[in-house]
């Protein structure tokens, strides 16, 4: 079935040009797009005449248990955080359906490009969580090898990503490889011009890359009608492929969508959007204040959408989990948090001198003058090497 | 505004705030300058105050917010732009440097481009990739462009003040570890030219120059040498093109020494340019080569390194003891 | 009446990612699209449903002598450029519709930003010819006055004026005028992030801008294929507003889209995108080889379709114009081309201490200190002055 | 190919169709790179005999065409990539300084980037603005980056076979008002270092430092000293990051002198990196300071002006005259 949006926004006036009141107001946004749905907010399964999905009991299970496990792997680095052991965290708080959904999706072949927040991509890829929180913790900068599950480093500059995606799609294209490409970007970021050549290169170049937009509403403070005045998935089509908007908290749409779309993308029919519309329920990260410019209200008509909840319902409803299994799953989830919450206190800091590793492959002069001159200097205060301190 | 003990950061405000209470074509642009008043709450309570058309939260989109502001300057306003960290200015390289920095040539005089961009810059407050650059030097070397970073709360409230008046384009580079330093700003003061430099500490054995962050470090450590005797002079260049050299001349031409302290890498860095051009000018004065305490080649590391990688008080010293040594 | 394109091209296939061959070639681009005409190459006049346009024979007239004038001042550029006076020329020959049609829509106190193409809009725009030499001599970059006839400098980095204009264009609606703002661009340049962006801020601020796409076939050496997969035109609706393909050889039908837009723009009705089908029929510009990547059937076949010849026919079968006409807007046209070569051929060269000038509007010490030595090292030559010599 | 005579771009020309030929990861992509060979016909005839696979003609967007090189990057191809003038390089600013160079190490090691890019640079072929402009300090400064450019054929040659071997981006800076001078090129030859200057001419009084379309000046210059009975060295130092200190060093603690020349505006340009790192390691063997020339602290004028803004054998000798002075 296709249904009109679950999340209605309040208009927002468009900021900064008010016309003189002889012009006439801006032409009305075109009402609410439709969104691919196949699980409703009540844990009901609906029909959609595109996409259809028939998953076991077994694998509707590990979907759920997938989003649980990458919430509950959220919410310890987010106490992390405050508890110190974390610099920041961006928490997925909300988006874990179109995340398992979307990464649920891919081959072991297919590559992924993700921004800051795909924890629970990363999660699906077998990436050990413990290796994404060594750049929140300021031990490294990404750090885990891309190649080993292919996910991509977290990118943080925003939209630059996406083009890295294409460029990789194009070489699977030529490597006549069977396999996809997966970038992930956000509402925000589809106004860097990098996402739009992205656009134009994939379609060139008939690209198989999916380009995954997590419309979580918000920019930090600024919602999606600073960035744009009609649905994002409509974007696509004015460069050459096709942009379809499913509901991004239904992890079985997100699921049936990105499968198509990589499916396509396989065979050789060029690249696709995929907007999932959902919502980011907590802080853009811990560094963050969200009641300065966000409503209370907003926040909770959201929670009722939650993505976790309706697959609960469903389980419950179709009778495929019973309390023990949630019980397990329970304790699966404080296991990996203590895991997690141990390891990242067990993360030792970087030697100093790893400041001079990898600035090259093939070394540098320059760089290894400077490592030892500054191995010189730390030597120089001899046993008493703590007293070389910083500038704060 | 009364005389009053600010934070740099809220001296910044004040000073935006009064150019926006003067000057009707003064408009602040940039990421989540509104309503969040930006990441550091630099533009806090200015929205609510001057309006959605005045305080203009942008797309996400650095080249975007440079070249419309370039629109915008064209059109006879005077837009003050907010790129959210150093590391995400060089989206809008392109703008600034082929285009924001050239149109008033390219037009023969014709056009001015009254345009500011602020960028809170460099290291030291524990963020991830991205956030803790010194990128200044990567600006000064193209014509066109003014580039100067406050080191006080009042030189803040005051170069913003005439950043925005100057009919150039500036690139106003905050400390963004010493946003929370306070210190006084005299809202009725007489401020010097934008492009001189300041005596912060006078001495005699050897000259520091610095800009921004760094002045702190080299005035703790002028405090740290003259327990041990040795009377270092602080210079706070405050301008990182044009260079205020007379000034930098006079005082080495007294101490017969000069170690100029940055953030950035010292490669290719602003010392670079220093050292090349005081070394020129007061060649028969000098008694060591000019030395340079700065960032390596390589990026800005991971949080848990940076107190490494960045110039502290330590590493201050042992350069002047390195120069005082020849 | 809408046609169907006057230019169908042959399909070329898109380059460098060849897939194997059990993937399915990529979706043929949707069949021609439809493009406004409102003068047939034949000189006819046709109706369209939306645009129309009624101009008295002295109108008709005006933009016959725009077109010719243009050409002609654009074919003494290419001939100075060969007798050694100017460094550079970059013909519009070809183009005159696009540009004397949208720059005819134009209002006085609308704002023109444009590429280094657009000699035919500086022409409506009373900017003397000569002006637009100097950079192409190598006098100046531009230099003249933007403000004098709302026509901004020439801008050879690809793109960026396009967000110089919709800056523009927000300021016009901050000071409540009646105007709107007209950016120029190439189907090359489309692909820029720069372009794509001003898209967005178009859209979100509503800002009263027209894009105008000379859709010219060619990018230097590479063919729209290498920069879109769709008509170029249907991009903006992605981005919120309205696109249009219009015969960009028919100068009627130029005048009449783009009068459309600006009055929408004026209206408060935001932005819009006219993108007008051409053909650049000369090289891209003097320094270029075109029979090194295109075949001259191609070049031949948009002869038939001349933006000139068409009008002319329009004005002898109307009986607008007769031979006396011709005759004397021949003769205004040689009095032009030889005023434009006396004034190009007494252009004196800038004196050597103008690089210094205007650098900075409130000056610098920097720039006063090299001025200062440069012209002493000059004096150094004293009397032999002309011997301090270029390191060529 | 044998030893030949070969148009410094004819021979860039050669070794791209070298490594084309020998390693099928090896891509060339850019504007205008396929039919029509570039508009300086570098890659002429590539695309002919390699196809459209390999010699790839891009949409016209610089941080697309680095962007989708750093993708290919990481799927085992080793691009080449050209920007089609120097002043076009800056759209793809971001990509190149935030991603291209740093990936190597935000990886730990575990990702490569062999992407090479190619820009034809430099002044003194009459071309209209953004054409002319030596913008290499602007990367210089950056990590991860290194960036070299040749003066003769046969280093156009061998470097560029060195650049795409290298696991590391390479920023091969072309003299594009030297592609048309002839020199000889072996196909056999055994290059040196990537990274090594060369002492393109020996002398006793005096060393001058350059490297791309300035060594030639350089020599001119040097050739017209000794009619005067002066001996000057002449490095070309190849490579502007890292730079081959070493080889200065030794010619300075020989001469005592250095004049560095470069097109590229004198403030903040690799000069002053020189100057202050040559004055620090030598300090008692300069009989004078390291003197620059270069371009003026002004937008790279129009044509008609090129020759007063370039330095010239008189702007170089000038300035040996007063080095010798002191
Ligand atoms: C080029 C660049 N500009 C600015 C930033 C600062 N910044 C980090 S996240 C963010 C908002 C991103 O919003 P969106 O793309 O919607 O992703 P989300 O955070 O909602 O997942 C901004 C402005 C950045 N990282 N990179
Ligand atoms: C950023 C940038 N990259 C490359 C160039 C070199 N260049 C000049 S014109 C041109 C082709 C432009 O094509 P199009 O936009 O279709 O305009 P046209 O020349 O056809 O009018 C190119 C690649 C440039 N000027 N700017
Ligand atoms: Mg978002
Ligand atoms: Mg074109």
């Amino acid at each position: 079935m296709t249904v009109e949006s679950t999340a209605p926004r309040k208009p927002r006036r468009s900021s900064g040009t008010k016309r003189t009141s002889a012009r006439r107001t801006p032409q009305q946004q075109s009402s609410e797009p439709q969104l691919v749905q196949l699980l409703t907010p009540e844990g009901e399964r609906v029909e959609h005449p595109e996409y259809e999905i028939d998953l076991t009991p077994e694998e509707l299970r590990g979907l759920y248990r997938d989003m649980v496990l990458t919430r509950r792997f959220d919410a310890e680095a987010t106490s992390l955080q405050r508890q110190g052991e974390l610099g920041l965290w961006a928490s997925l708080l909300g988006q874990e359906a179109a995340q398992i959904g979307s990464g649920r999706a891919l081959h072991d072949d297919d590559y992924v490009f993700p921004t800051y927040r795909e924890h629970g991509v990363a999660w699906v890829r077998g990436v050990d969580p413990t290796n994404l929180l060594g750049m929140f913790r300021g031990v490294n900068h990404g750090g885990w090898d891309p190649g080993a599950n292919n996910f991509h480093l977290y990118t943080i500059v925003i939209g630059s990503q996406t083009l890295h995606a294409v460029g990789y799609a194009m070489g699977v294209a030529k490597d006549g490889a069977d396999s996809a490409v997966i970038a992930y970007f956000g509402d925000g970021a589809s106004s860097q011009g990098d996402v739009a050549e992205s656009f134009t290169f994939a379609a060139v170049y008939n690209a198989p890359v999916v380009f995954f937009c997590q419309n979580n509403q918000w920019a930090i403070s600024e919602p999606t009608e600073k960035q744009m005045r009609v649905p994002l998935y409509q974007r696509a089509q004015g460069y050459g492929f096709p942009g379809v908007r499913v509901d991004g908290n239904d992890v079985l749409a997100c699921l049936a969508v990105t499968r198509s779309a990589l499916a396509r993308a396989r065979r050789g029919e060029g690249p696709m959007l995929v907007e999932a519309f959902t919502y980011r329920m907590g802080a853009h990260t811990t560094s963050d204040d969200p009641t300065k410019y966000r409503a209370d209200e907003e926040t909770e008509s959201w929670r009722a959408k939650d993505p976790i909840l309706r697959l609960r319902r469903l389980l419950e409803r179709e009778g495929h989990a019973d309390e023990a299994y949630f019980t397990g799953l329970e304790e699966e989830s404080e296991a990996l948090g203590r895991r997690v919450r141990e390891a990242v206190r067990a993360m030792p800091d970087p030697d100093r001198l790893a400041i001079f590793d990898h600035v090259y492959a093939d070394g540098s002069a320059l760089v290894d003058e400077e490592r030892a001159q500054f191995a010189a200097y730390q030597a120089s205060f001899a046993d008493s090497a703590d007293s070389a301190e910083g500038g704060k | 505004m009364a005389v009053q003990k600010l934070p740099l950061a809220k001296a910044i405000n004040e000073s935006l705030r009064k150019a926006l209470e003067t000057d009707p074509k003064v408009l602040i642009m940039g990421e989540d300058v509104g309503k969040l008043g930006g990441v550091f709450r630099v533009t806090d309570g200015l929205q609510k105050d001057f309006g959605e058309g005045r305080v203009i939260d942008t797309p996400l989109a650095e080249s975007g917010i440079v070249g419309t502001a370039i629109g915008l300057a064209l059109r006879g306003y005077r837009p003050v732009v907010e790129i959210q960290f150093d590391g995400f200015v060089f989206p809008a390289y392109d703008q600034i440097v082929t285009q924001l920095a050239k149109m008033h040539a390219r037009a023969l005089g014709k056009i001015k481009m009254p345009v500011v961009i602020r960028i809170p810059y460099g290291g030291g407050i524990g963020a991830v990739e991205h956030h803790s650059e010194s990128p200044e030097a990567l600006f000064a070397h193209v014509a066109g462009l003014k580039i100067v970073s406050p080191s006080t709360s009042s030189d803040a409230y005051w170069m913003m003040q005439q950043a925005i008046l100057s009919d150039d384009p500036v690139i106003f580079f905050e400390p963004k570890r010493r946003y929370w330093d306070k210190s006084e700003v005299d809202p009725e003061a007489i401020p010097g030219p934008l492009h001189k430099a300041r005596v912060a500490l006078s001495g005699s054995d050897l000259t520091l120059a610095a800009y921004g962050p760094m002045v702190k470090v080299c005035l703790e450590a002028a405090a740290a040498a003259a327990e041990e005797g040795k009377s270092l002079e602080v210079l706070d260049l405050r301008s990182i093109s044009p260079i205020d050299f007379d000034t930098v001349q006079t005082s080495v031409e007294k101490t017969g020494r000069l170690v100029v302290v940055h953030e950035a890498p010292v490669f290719y860095g602003s010392g670079a340019e220093i050292a090349a051009r005081v070394t020129e000018r007061c060649f028969y004065h000098l008694e060591a080569p000019v030395l340079r305490v700065g960032g390596f080649h390589a990026p800005y590391p991971p949080a848990r390194l940076e107190d490494e990688y960045l110039p502290g008080l330590d590493r201050v010293l042992d350069a002047v003891d390195r120069s005082l040594a020849y």
